[in-house]
């Protein structure tokens, strides 16, 4: 085990270096395995081959191959596993190696991760943090390319935690594995290789899990997003200064806890909104966001809040997932349509 | 090396040792049976007599609506009982939907164990405090949990079995064939007792499975099958100990196949007669766990009727304390149905609890 | 067969009479195997017991084993084996026993019966209808009172259905037998027992599916909800008129196809809604309702589009479900808070 | 009537003729091989080389980008080769992901088979007029369609198989299960083949079961398991026909694990050195399928340097042709996104076609 030398390592280079948000969650990974004698991380690939993405890298050399597993390719059994290892008081970290293919984990994830806790009254947490690579925007074929952020906010019981910088990456995770409760942790596939200076805060900086990041404040209008798509929006919102507006952004960090107070008081700073995300508008995240900006802040809105989503079509294929992922262009029609009079 | 050195070619093992033996295996009325131990023999006597009182009792209280539900298990108690009274104090009992007997004979109160059925929440018990899992609704979705705590306790040296309960319909789903698998391959400390009651709800099992047995499964995850008459407490009880104390030991995990039969119909809900003929309950019945005990006890000397008469008066002052204590309808909180969501309730959580308490307040006032 | 005898019985008997919703979806599962040899209908305990509600009755005695098959136990592989059934040019008709051991077969539903027309480019269109049974208020334990309408209806390529009268249970699930798509049949439980006046439709009379129904129109403001909610939103709109309260009330029949000018309609005519149901809230469908409500009646809005859910909690156990489920009280509550100033 | 009369007493079917031979059934170079048809010998031939060369030509179009992945077969010819032609035109074909071989070998353009993995849409070719189901990518989930098809065949009195292709790590899927149980209860004419290539991805079998082979899984939902030398094309192709004559003759369906390697990378993003030994793979390499038929039909005179050069020729044909036609992206119409998510596109859908119309028209103008 490594545990002594990733501590010096990072006693050593306190100093912010660059880094992707693979490396970054591969750290924290690292330092909770490090950390805490509980914390297991298994999935399909994960070991040996350090997962398709490299995320568990070298984790199953350095801690040991029952630390960091290759399981069978079960996606069912491989969380039901999990939750009677949490049963038994360890913390499993679970990768499910794409969005889609955690589909097959619904049941054990609905009628028993969510509800262990509140079925045993509090005897029986369970600390599963379920990491799923997702969405598009990486040339995928089908099923590689899904957001399914929202089968899981609408479920009682999880939490619904999606990183969108590096360093909200490793804080996020780190926090998730320290939660007592089960984490859906969505990590966006084409943010992997994004790069930012960061060194791996010390655990107290970490922050926790359900503040939303004002990443911009502004004047003309509130853009609301997470994840993949926050880089877009912040591109959105410098490219809108052209056009005179001054957007501010939102990184919502986790829709599940939601937080409300952070994205009322942007929006009724402006008056206006626009929720962006990459998964299907019809039921989707961006309707619990605006339905919900729309009850708290009614009178403060000049106009409706708009979505700005995929379309509600199957995720396409590599070829035309241009036209389907929420673009810059798209997300300032939806701001110029804030001078909206009904259609 | 050649293909022939390659593990993909390699037989992993020898698959004669894992086949079951087809004949269901028996000891009550067998000469082996006098080896049993007379001690053990009257434990499983008063646990089955109190089982299938216990059982009547439940069925009744549906009738007067002091349960939602209830699933018996009569006819089954021999399984029921030997699966509780196998397991060491520090072992995990998983227990199917049906198997509340198992879950009072491991030492839950009576009532406790009602919990879920009489419409309040899901686990009166503390699943920590007795080492029993929640009674599982989604059929074989506890066989993984079994298997991941089993692996969880070998990892930290912790010699401790978990013993996973299904039906035979139960056998059909993904889960259960992912935990098996699972539990082979990591040699998990894990025991699976499929009780094999012919029934789920109205399939029969011609329609479950072409299998010839279920106990043959076992084959294709590389671990042994143990096939048992289900009704014969002795030989669940041993056939368990055995595959428990194997397990324990590092000998890896077990599927055992408890032939037996679903007595009264699937719920107090369910017509049984839509979909099975009399006769063969009537078989059935002429091979009752009890009496296919009291038997031997009887032949050996060991139940006269004094004994046996002692057997009924605690199963009926057991059934006697359950039709008290579950007269009355527990005091519910309903606030409280917002404080085990989460750790900590959301903020959301916490605005929908104060609407309700307001309304329960407005409520009460007028 | 009794292909003859169902259709002589309606012939002889065309005139209304008391039914269930139960009777009317047994006596469209009859017509539709009666009226087209590729429907099958298959499922858990759908044969000899026909079925635990009663809803396949008699159909393996009157259409044979082959057109109404008790299945081994096993959700995916049902819906699964209903593919390759469709794949082959069959209807099949697939019963989920209870809601939440539907979820079992969510990777071949999501990956599988809602994709498969898209990914062949309309080669291989899956003509299935999954059948299940939803929603609380009946008293039943864990696991067998959810609503998990809003798993459905954020996923492309899935029709969603839910009956609310006993005349449309019928018609509905004709036309969703009929439909070229995958259709998700949600049958609200509670009102298994309802009864109304009624023939069964000519096949001509069938409602397509899509038209959200008006049940009353009205002033002040306008409900709108589906499913098992209807009854309870028409027992809130006559107690409103105590208040001098004329309340609208839609039902949606389909949450997809969605029927936005009906519903956009309804709302104008009012300036106010409240949306109707009893999944949890959050992410649930009401989000989406409320969402497209705001979008295209923004101008015409007096006050925000309130939700009156379920709350964000896992389906609460007998004994408490009458504090979870929206009732008339807490309705009125929300028209109350519709003259609405902001919090 | 007496419980031992009852059908959960009984065993349903005897075990042993359903235990594979756990010896790797082979005819290439055992004097069996005698009796094969020359003809077929040199159709599975000509396929296996041309399979060997479109797999490297694919691969090759991975690298110059006009593929988006690739997950190649070498080494596993003799499975998708002898799967394609084990069937009759009327049967059906299920194949996986990995499996663009065993298409292409039954008839479909070399470039049609190709249209998911250059990122256009999932199915080129017409599932219906080939009869092949489109290439699953969620692991072991075309398993019950295929059992459903085969079912739906079978109740219309259709003469017609359907063969189902599976990885060996797919077999641990729930899927695999459910199916696999379907199809022996219902009695469907169905083949399921295993391609145990040693490895899913980079978990190696060892880590993914630890039955004595796949092909004991048979046993537990009582249909017999086969178990043949993956590169022996004509040992495949005899098992696979004779199961899938048995299956369209009534006799059920039959569960055959062919063992085999993946001798390049899981696909082209795949570093394989990662997680095997070289020594592994060229072990494998020495029992490689071509040579295999190769050294046989030249011992029986079969085939000369000039037939050898031939069907090299064929091959590079193939290759140079598919080259050819890859060398340009298809003309993609994003507008067709929307047409085939219902039969009838919803207003919604309407909507957001025309508003993606506008973009286009915006950018075709700018
Ligand atoms: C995943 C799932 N599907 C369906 C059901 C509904 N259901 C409850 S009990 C039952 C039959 C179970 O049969 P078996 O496994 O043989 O157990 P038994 O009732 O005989 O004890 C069914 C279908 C369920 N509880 N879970
Ligand atoms: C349900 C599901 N889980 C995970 C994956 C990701 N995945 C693609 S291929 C593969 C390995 C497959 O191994 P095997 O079944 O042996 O087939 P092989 O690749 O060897 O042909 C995995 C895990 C998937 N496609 N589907
Ligand atoms: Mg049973
Ligand atoms: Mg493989």
């Amino acid at each position: 085990m490594t545990t002594a030398t990733t501590a010096a390592d990072r006693a050593e280079a306190p100093s912010r270096k660059p880094a992707t948000m693979a490396q970054a969650l591969n750290q924290a990974l690292r330092d909770s395995l490090a950390a805490d004698p509980a914390v297991h991380v298994m999935g399909e690939d994960v070991g040996t081959l350090g997962g398709v993405f490299r995320i568990t890298d070298g984790l199953t050399r350095d801690f040991g191959e029952d630390r960091c597993t290759d399981t069978p390719l079960a996606e069912a059994g491989i969380l039901g596993a999990a939750v009677g290892m949490a049963m038994y008081g360890l913390r499993p970290v679970v990768e499910m190696q794409f969005d889609a293919f955690a589909y097959p984990a619904f049941e054990q994830l609905v009628s028993h991760v969510a509800r262990m806790r509140n079925r045993t009254r509090g005897a029986l947490p369970l600390p599963i943090t379920v990491r799923i690579p997702y969405g598009g925007g990486i040339g995928g074929v089908e099923h590689h390319s899904d957001s399914s952020e929202a089968y899981y906010l609408h479920t009682p019981g999880l939490h619904v935690v999606t990183p969108a910088t590096v360093e909200d990456a490793y804080g996020l995770l780190r926090a998730s594995i320290a939660s007592d409760d089960p984490v859906i942790f969505l990590e966006p596939k084409r943010l992997y290789w994004s790069k930012a200076d960061w060194s791996p805060q010390e655990p107290s900086a970490v922050p926790p899990i359900g503040r939303a990041a004002v990443r911009r404040t502004g004047r003309t209008a509130t853009l609301v997003t997470y994840g993949p798509s926050l880089p877009v929006c912040l591109e959105a919102a410098e490219a809108a200064e052209e056009e005179g507006w001054d957007l501010g952004v939102v990184d919502l960090r986790s829709l599940v806890p939601f937080d409300e107070e952070t994205v009322a008081a942007a929006v009724r700073a402006t008056g206006r909104a626009v929720v962006v995300h990459e998964s299907s508008g019809f039921g989707g995240a961006g309707a619990e966001i605006a339905a919900r900006i729309t009850e708290r802040c009614f009178h403060h809105l000049e106009a409706p809040v708009l979505r700005v989503a995929g379309f509600d079509i199957p995720y396409p294929p590599p070829m035309l997932e241009r036209h389907h992922l929420p673009g810059v262009d798209r997300i300032l029609d939806a701001v110029g349509r804030l001078q909206w009079e009904e259609r | 090396m050649t293909v022939l050195d390659t593990p993909a070619w390699r037989p992993r093992t020898d698959a004669a040792p894992l086949l079951p033996d087809p004949e269901p295996y028996r000891l009550l009325g067998t000469p082996a049976a006098a080896d049993l131990d007379p001690a053990l023999l009257g434990r499983l006597h008063g646990q089955l007599v109190r089982g299938r009182r216990y059982n009547a009792q439940a069925t009744a209280l549906t009738k007067q609506g002091r349960l939602a539900v209830y699933p018996s298990s009569t006819g089954q108690e021999a399984c029921e009982i030997a699966a509780a009274l196998a397991l060491s104090p520090r072992d995990w009992l998983f227990p199917s939907y049906r198997d509340t007997l198992a879950v009072v004979a491991r030492g839950v109160d009576p009532v406790e164990a009602l919990t879920l059925l009489r419409g309040d929440w899901h686990t009166g018990y503390d699943p920590r405090e007795h080492r029993i899992a929640p009674l599982s609704t989604p059929l074989a979705t506890q066989l993984p949990h079994a298997v991941g705590l089993a692996h969880a306790a070998r990892l930290s040296g912790d010699p401790v079995a978990a013993l996973a309960m299904v039906g035979d319909g139960g056998t059909s789903e993904g889960d259960f064939h992912e935990a098996l698998n699972f539990a082979a391959v990591w040699q998990a400390p894990v025991v699976f007792l499929v009780q094999n009651n012919g029934f789920a709800i109205s399939v029969p099992l011609a329609k479950q499975t072409a299998a010839p047995t279920l106990a043959h499964k076992a084959v294709g995850y590389g671990m042994p099958g143990r096939l048992v008459d289900g009704n014969d407490v002795a030989a669940v009880h041993q056939v368990l100990s055995e595959a428990v104390e194997r397990a324990r030991e590092g000998g890896g995990p077990t599927l055992v196949e408890a032939v037996t039969y679903r007595i009264d119909a699937h719920t107090n809900a369910d017509d049984a007669t839509r979909y099975r003929e009399e006769s063969e309950v009537a078989a059935w019945r002429a091979h009752d766990p009890v009496e296919l005990l009291e038997r031997e006890l009887t032949a050996r000397g060991l139940l006269d009727d004094a004994a046996r008469q002692r057997a009924l008066d605690e199963a009926e002052a057991m059934a006697a304390d359950l039709r008290e204590r579950m007269h009355e309808d527990p005091e519910l909180d309903p606030t409280e149905l917002f404080e085990h969501v989460y750790a900590e309730p959301t903020q959301q959580l916490r605005e929908q609890a104060a609407q309700l308490r307001a309304e329960l307040e407005a409520e009460r006032q007028s």
